[in-house]
């Protein structure tokens, strides 16, 4: 295998920008990103302090773009980075970050720390310092096309399924249709029921669309892992994918990194900006209810919370929709401390999930998300990406809380009106 | 006048009563910051007090001092000071001239030596060894050396003497020094300022014969009771000050109404002396009061302290490298910006696209 | 041209308080008491100490005139006015210009200066006896 | 050197020297930085009122919610000693006098007591986030040498300034030649350590704000 020290210097030195000169150039030690940062503020250990994660990266910075720091590094005064020093930083790069990007929200500087952490991982990866856990997703990524391993078979009987419980049809590789559906793995296996609720509100509001049976996974390692070039690659199926089906719009799945993947860092990995729109799922939902396409009926009685996956809101700017569409089926929602974008990561995110060297440090940094819950009193818990949606329930098991985590558009498409009393609304609004 | 009588009997033949005396020695002690009760202690001290002889030499100096001095409170009640003492040689006062006055010095020197007072204005001149100030064919600097060892004390009247003064000012062609500079094993009293305040002086001398000996100096050999505070501490324009009015200008609204003169250049902030609450020609006013900063005359080098109408937070000289400096600080931006996008793009030319292979070692 | 016609006013910046007139207060009364202890009053120069105008003007005020006031010509007019605290005099002193060269708060029965010297009460009984003798 | 010649010389050539090498290093320090450049983002921007720049530029003066709780010492103490910096720095009338002798700009100053209460609460305010650096694990692991030196730097030149205007300690003048010399090293380092955040942080919430204001966030 190739990775080695030089290339991860020489990608760090690719990666290297105005704006992380100006972030370095501006950290003044005040320590109020590790207040930001569930690692530390659940551990307190000072280490998981986030710009003390970018030691290696400011390092890099200083000695090859600095004047002064050329000038130490030449003199002998400071010494360059060496392999295992990067190694050390992989606990502090990998396993206690998820790029949730809160530490980049309070910067009174301005920092944007999570910028700087996905770039450091493009030299940590290609000097070969990523976790197991997250190489093998990848691997699986680009070699089987799902970091879980699935392959379109597996995605084809469960149309079968799907197609039988519903009634409705499953379209693939349908040229023209309006959207693009796309999956994420874990929804293949463990949440089935999310495209049988597409079907049913795709259905009701009389959209066409389609599945692509060579681009059906949205989720990208490459992202996660930090190397641009594997993530091109993933990223290059969907629009690759999308352009062959000639579609409008594309749409990420409850999936946060999937949505960064696709929406924003897409287009800078494959050098153009696409010819279709990529919207996220409850975007589109959101805008459905907007047009009045969307008809619910009866309304949850439990109370309810909404956990804000980080790469769709903070990361994503997908902040307002997600209330709306709660609001026409819960009758008691409550908000979590902290919402929006200042939420709290459930501390699996940016690949820290895939690793297992994580494992007991996620399980310790989920004492915030238990404390947040246990705050608002909520029975049922709703998010929108399944990678959450795993680590809440793990999280939940653990500390033997019982509460049941729901995607929303599941949630959505049980309220649904049955087909026959929106026939007769429709026919009463036509009259 | 009878110059072997009880001071208080001279002064009473000259109409002036006890009162009076004690009077002016409060107000001296009060000048001194000795406590009030002192004025009396003074007063009957000096009456005793035994005649010192006094020798006072001018050496690089304008005679202004000498001015100053004798132009102390109308009708000289310091005066009367200098009657309890026998100033015996002073070139500018005394009657004598040439060599008679020249013998009065040897002759003075040699009776009390040990026991006289030597009192110096002007600076001393020690380039080509002390030519350029000469008395009767010797040079000051000569002189100062033969009768300056053999003083009971030395007091340095003005800043010239006290500091090397105006002489001593960029570039020093004479090679002025201070007297300090020259005699080293005596007490010196500075009484510095151009030219110092004459009850300074007197007081000085009302010390000494008062009490036998100096009063207490601060590091700079100065009174500590006359120069203890600086100009702007006792200025009555502080409050000025400390509310943010200031003049602008010599004629502007601010000037009229009496404003901090700090905006153009007073040096009073870092002039130690007592013209703010002493002040000149009898108490009427000091220069501040007239409208004028203070140009700080009794520190050491005021002449070359950065001109007197710049503020003392304004640059004391024109900025010489800093437009120089922006220009470097330009062109090593742009010689490190090109360095760096050379770098970094030596880095993306020496990229190898990434594949999995790359994860591992 | 008189001074007066000078356009400069120098105006007294409001307040203008330093606190140092009312710490004097304390140490007139300690002196005071000292005087009614043991026969010693003592003095303050006003001079010696920051002592803005409207500080001069607080404690005159508050000090108020007594019943006493005595001027001496010597060297110029003095005065010795008694204050509203008996005992405690506000002494100013000036010269034969009409200056104020200083000014006390005296703490005494009588001010020093306002009593006559023995040396001076003698030479008194001398002319008065020269007067009388004169007259025999 | 006497102390008027010390003042003289600091007031003079020592003030040229250290602003020229402010400018320099400023100049230096701003291209080196702003002039790697950065690629421009292709994905189509999503809009969203508040998300610019210019408002995370404002934005970040004030604290997140809920930090202030988690930090109070930071926010409270370092509220305090910025904005009594700035106060000190630019409304005390010879301060003023200064910048207007180099720029010819000028404006009304605060009066001096105004300035000496604002100084005492600085430097309180200084000493306090000091010893919450030393005591606060986060902010003791994270600090090195320069954070204690950059301390030093801007606690003398405050200090100074009062001692002298208190005349403590010291003759007036020698002060403020001290003063003067501290807030020139002050100036000399100030482009080549964390405290040319004066001069970035500007540039990086602009950064910040630009970079997540392209998908929607207002940061």
């Amino acid at each position: 295998m190739t990775a080695s020290l030089e290339k991860g210097i020489n990608v760090l030195k690719e990666v290297i920008d105005a704006p992380i000169a100006s972030f370095f150039a501006s950290c003044v030690h005040c320590g109020l990103c590790a207040e930001a940062c569930l690692f530390y503020t659940e551990s307190g250990d000072p280490k998981y302090t986030p710009i003390h994660k970018l030691e290696p990266l400011r390092r890099v910075y200083e000695q090859e773009y600095t004047l002064l720091g050329r000038i130490k590094k030449r003199l002998n005064l400071s010494r360059p980075l060496t392999d295992e020093e990067l190694g050390q930083w992989r606990e502090l790069v990998y396993d206690s970050c998820t790029l949730c990007g809160r530490c980049s929200l309070v910067c009174p500087v301005g920092n944007d720390i999570v910028y700087m952490i996905r770039r450091l991982r493009e030299g940590m990866a290609v000097a070969g310092h990523a976790p197991e856990g997250v190489i093998g997703a990848t691997k699986r990524t680009v070699e089987i096309g799902s970091p879980m391993g699935v392959r379109w078979p597996a995605v084809a009987a469960q149309i079968k399924h799907i197609e039988a419980d519903t009634g409705l049809e499953v379209p693939v590789d349908k040229e023209g249709a309006e959207y693009m559906i796309l999956l994420s793995s874990m929804e293949i296996i463990n949440f089935p029921e999310y495209l049988g609720a597409i079907a049913k509100i795709m259905k009701q509001a009389g959209k066409t669309w389609t599945l692509c049976s060579d681009a059906f996974e949205a989720t990208n390692s490459g992202i996660q892992i930090g190397v641009s070039d594997i993530a091109r690659v993933i990223v290059s199926r969907i629009v690759n994918g999308a352009e062959r089906l000639k579609v409008k719009t594309v749409v990420s799945p409850e999936c946060g990194h999937a949505y960064t993947a696709l929406r924003w860092e897409g287009p800078n990995l494959i050098g153009r900006p696409y010819t279709f729109e990529v919207l996220h799922i409850l975007e589109v939902l959101d805008q459905f209810r907007a047009q009045g396409l969307l008809k619910t009926e009866g309304f949850e009685e439990t109370r309810l919370t909404f956990h804000d996956p980080c790469q769709i809101v903070r990361r994503g700017g997908v902040i307002e929709p997600q209330r709306n569409l709660l609001k026409m089926v819960a009758k008691d929602f409550v908000e979590m401390s902290d919402p929006g974008k200042y939420n709290w990561c459930c501390g699996g995110g940016g690949g820290v999930s895939a690793n297992e060297d994580a494992e007991a440090l996620r399980l310790i940094a989920f004492k915030r998300k238990k404390a947040q819950l246990e705050e608002t009193g909520a029975k049922t818990l709703v998010t929108a990406c399944a990678n959450c949606r795993i680590v809440l329930e793990e999280g939940l098991e653990h500390y033997q809380m019982d509460m049941p985590v729901v995607g929303l558009t599941e949630l959505i498409a049980e309220h649904l009106v049955k087909s026959d009393t929106a026939a007769k609304e429709a026919a009463a609004q036509g009259a | 006048m009878n110059r072997n009588g009880n001071l208080l009997e001279n002064l009473a033949w000259q109409g002036i009563s006890r009162r009076s005396f004690l009077k002016y020695c409060a107000t001296l002690a009060s000048l001194m910051a000795l406590p009030p009760t002192a004025g009396r202690a003074m007063a009957e001290a000096l009456a005793r007090a035994p005649r010192p002889s006094v020798i006072w030499l001018p050496f690089q100096e304008c005679t202004g001092c000498t001015e100053s001095i004798t132009r102390s409170h109308s009708p000289s009640i310091e005066g009367l000071i200098f009657d309890a003492i026998s100033l015996d040689y002073q070139e500018t006062l005394m009657a004598a001239a040439g060599h008679q006055a020249e013998e009065v010095l040897h002759k003075t020197v040699a009776e009390n030596e040990g026991r006289f007072v030597l009192i110096i204005d002007g600076s001393v001149a020690t380039g080509l060894d002390g030519a350029y100030s000469c008395i009767a064919g010797r040079s000051n600097l000569d002189l100062l050396r033969e009768v300056g060892p053999k003083a009971a004390a030395i007091v340095a009247v003005g800043s010239c003497a006290a500091y090397g003064g105006i002489p001593k000012a960029h570039p020093n062609p004479t090679g002025a020094v201070a007297v300090s500079d020259i005699i080293k094993d005596k007490p010196i009293v500075n009484i510095p300022g151009c030219p110092p305040i004459p009850v300074v002086m007197t007081g000085v001398l009302a010390h000494y014969l008062t009490f036998g000996s100096l009063p207490e100096l601060d590091r700079l050999g100065r009174p500590r009771a006359f120069y203890g505070e600086t100009i702007h501490d006792r200025c009555y324009r502080r409050p000025f000050y400390d509310q943010g009015k200031f003049a602008k200008t010599f004629d502007d609204e601010g000037a009229r109404q009496g404003w901090c003169l700090f905006e153009l250049g007073c040096k009073g902030p870092v002039t130690y002396n007592a013209c703010a609450h002493v002040k000149w020609n009898d108490g009427s006013s000091f220069p501040i009061q007239s409208g004028h900063g203070c140009i700080g005359c009794s520190e050491p080098d005021f002449w070359d302290a950065g001109g007197f109408y710049k503020a003392l937070s304004m640059p004391a000289d024109p900025l010489k490298l800093v437009a120089g400096a922006a220009v470097a600080g330009a062109a090593v931006g742009v010689a490190v910006s090109i360095a760096n996008r050379a770098r970094k793009g030596a880095a993306k030319a020496a990229h190898e696209t990434a594949t999995l292979a790359d994860l591992e070692k | 041209m008189a001074l007066d016609d000078i356009p400069i006013k120098a105006e007294h910046a409001a307040g203008g308080l330093t606190g140092n007139a009312q710490a004097l207060l304390g140490e007139i009364a300690a002196l005071l008491q000292r005087l009614l202890a043991t026969g010693q009053g003592g003095a303050i120069d006003l001079a010696s100490l920051p002592f803005s105008p409207a500080d001069r003007e607080w404690l005159a005020q508050r000090l108020g005139r007594g019943e006493v006031e005595i001027r001496l010509m010597a060297g110029g007019l003095s005065t010795f006015n008694e204050t509203a605290c008996p005992g405690v005099w506000w002494v100013s002193h000036h010269n034969e210009a009409g200056v104020r060269v200083s000014e006390l708060i005296e703490v005494a029965r009588i001010p020093e200066l306002a009593l006559a010297h023995p040396d001076d009460v003698k030479m008194g009984l001398e002319r008065l006896n020269n007067l009388l003798n004169d007259l025999n | 050197m006497n102390e008027l010649q010390f003042l003289t010389w600091v007031r003079g050539p020592g003030l040229d020297i250290a602003l020229s090498i402010f400018l320099l290093g400023v100049l230096w320090r701003l291209a080196e930085i702003y002039t790697l450049g950065r690629k421009a983002d292709l994905a189509a921007p999503r809009s969203r009122p508040g998300a610019s720049g210019w408002h995370t530029i404002l934005r970040r003066s004030l604290p997140p919610p809920g930090m202030v709780k988690r930090s109070p010492v930071s926010y409270i103490g370092g509220y305090i000693f910025h904005v009594g910096l700035a106060i000190i720095v630019f409304l005390f009338v010879p301060h003023i006098k200064l910048i207007e002798s180099l720029t010819g700009l000028a404006w009304p100053g605060l009066p001096s007591q105004v300035i000496d209460a604002v100084t005492v609460v600085t430097l309180a305010a200084m000493v306090v986030v000091l010893v919450d650096r030393i005591n606060k694990p986060v902010k003791r692991y994270l600090s090195t040498f320069e954070d204690y030196f950059t301390w030093t730097l801007t606690f003398l030149p405050v200090l100074t300034g009062y001692l002298a205007v208190k005349h403590l300690f010291l003759p007036y003048t020698t002060l403020l030649a001290l003063h003067i010399l501290t807030a020139e090293l002050l100036l000399i380092f100030l482009p080549f350590t964390k405290l040319f955040h004066a001069f970035t942080a500007w540039g990086s919430r602009w950064f910040n704000g630009d970079i997540n204001a392209k998908k929607g966030v207002p940061v």
